[in-house]
């Protein structure tokens, strides 16, 4: 029964493989980020799965730290270098 | 016992779509307001079933609080991040999709 | 079988990181490279301690070490990228002295 | 086992593509992000280990830290570029110049 799971949990990593076509398409940079975010959603979903897929409940506590994470970074992007460029390049590129 | 197993199993099951189409929708479409609208509302719904139904599954009360409190965390975090990025898209101008 | 094949994929990222640390010339770049590499002698070093579930327990020392080493690189990383900054600010500021006295003497 | 198989299959796939796009792309904020997502996704891979501390740390020290610390560096060299072209295009040089070398002083 556990199986179904584990194949749950891959249609999901498919979903992420999916997604990260928009990181080499997307125009601006916060393009780019909004990609990182869905891999933190989608990998909180693949822990839980996985955490109960193999039976493994110390997942639950990744899970927490992945939701923490993905997020800092995308608030990093956005007050550290999306903000305040000098106002060069409306579209975020670091050019 | 197997009645809250097999809802469970339809509220994760209920939940993958959403997963499905917020990818969808990352990749499909036209501007960045829309993307992050695809991205942020489907994927937290379709976590927030996920958990639901991975809550009716569990055993102890400790992990159903530990599941919820995991939903709660990702959707302050989603929710703040969102917003950071589309007022930074606001003010820098970017000019909302609108049909052509 | 998953851990041949975990051990393959951290060849191949060692040999891609390594690549790419002598091909790119981006400080950045260099750093971005070391720590694939570093990830990939990571994933060769719990690969092997791996044992399937039915196998009882797994040998923790690989663990403690790649802990250790995880987060030696994130302080090696910040290191290199501060050194990076100041690199690219001091060579910059001698290309532009180099350039002011190039373009002096070619004004005389 | 074949299906844990598959997942394993996709994830070591996943990670080498986005390793190799990562290593060979020319901008390079896209490489950081890809490389933020790659911190990501070898966590997963840690977990298929059965390494979760690995996993915790990966998660909070290698995606979590290490992205910021690269965008941060990222901005800082902009910065440093940028100056580099405004003093380029500009006519009175030499003010800037001792500016620049007032500024590595007090560094």
């Amino acid at each position: 029964m556990s199986r179904i799971y584990i194949f749950f949990a891959l249609i999901l990593l498919a979903a992420i493989a999916a997604g990260m076509v928009r990181i080499l398409r997307g125009p601006t940079a916060a393009d780019r980020m909004m990609v990182a975010q869905l891999f933190g959603t989608c990998g909180v979903a693949i822990l839980l799965l996985l955490a109960k897929g193999l039976d493994n409940m110390v997942l639950l506590d990744i899970a927490l730290v992945f939701s923490l994470l993905a997020a800092l970074a995308t608030m990093t992007f956005v007050r550290r270098t999306w903000q305040g460029n000098d106002g060069e390049g409306a579209d975020g590129y670091p050019s | 016992m197997d009645i809250l197993h097999n809802a469970g199993m339809f509220f994760i099951i209920l939940g993958l779509p959403f997963f499905l189409s917020g990818t969808v929708g990352l990749l499909r479409f036209p501007d960045i307001f829309t993307r992050l609208h695809a991205l942020t509302k489907a994927d937290n719904v379709g976590l927030g079933l996920i958990i639901f139904g991975l809550a009716l599954q569990s055993d102890s009360w400790l992990m159903v609080a530990r599941l919820f409190l995991i939903w709660l965390l990702v959707l302050i975090a989603s929710s703040a991040s969102c917003h950071l990025v589309a007022r930074c898209a606001m003010q820098k101008k970017i000019q909302p999709w609108s049909r052509p | 079988m998953t851990n041949l094949l975990y051990s393959l994929g951290g060849v191949l990222l060692f040999t891609m990181g390594f690549f790419a640390l002598i091909a790119c010339s981006h400080p950045l770049r260099k750093i971005l490279a070391v720590n694939v590499m570093s990830t990939g002698v990571f994933l060769i070093l719990v690969a092997s301690a791996y044992r399937p579930e039915s196998a009882g327990n797994i040998d923790p020392l690989p663990h403690a070490m790649v802990l250790t080493g995880i987060v030696v690189s994130v302080s090696v990383t910040a290191l290199a990228l501060v050194l990076a900054c100041r690199v690219q600010e001091t060579s910059n500021l001698a290309f532009l002295k180099q350039q002011r006295n190039g373009s002096e003497e070619s004004g005389e | 086992m074949t299906l844990i198989m598959l997942f394993d299959i996709l994830l070591v796939a996943t990670l080498l593509w986005l390793a190799w796009r990562l290593l060979a792309t020319e901008d390079i904020f896209k490489a950081v992000v890809l490389f933020i997502s790659f911190g990501l996704l070898m966590a997963l891979a840690w977990v298929r280990m059965r390494a979760p501390d690995v996993a915790l740390a990966e998660a909070a020290l290698g995606a979590g830290l290490t992205g910021p610390l690269f965008l941060s560096a990222l901005r800082r060299m902009e910065r440093i570029r940028k100056e580099e072209r405004r003093v380029d295009t500009d006519e009175d040089r030499d003010d800037d110049v001792k500016a620049g070398n007032k500024r590595k002083e007090t560094i």
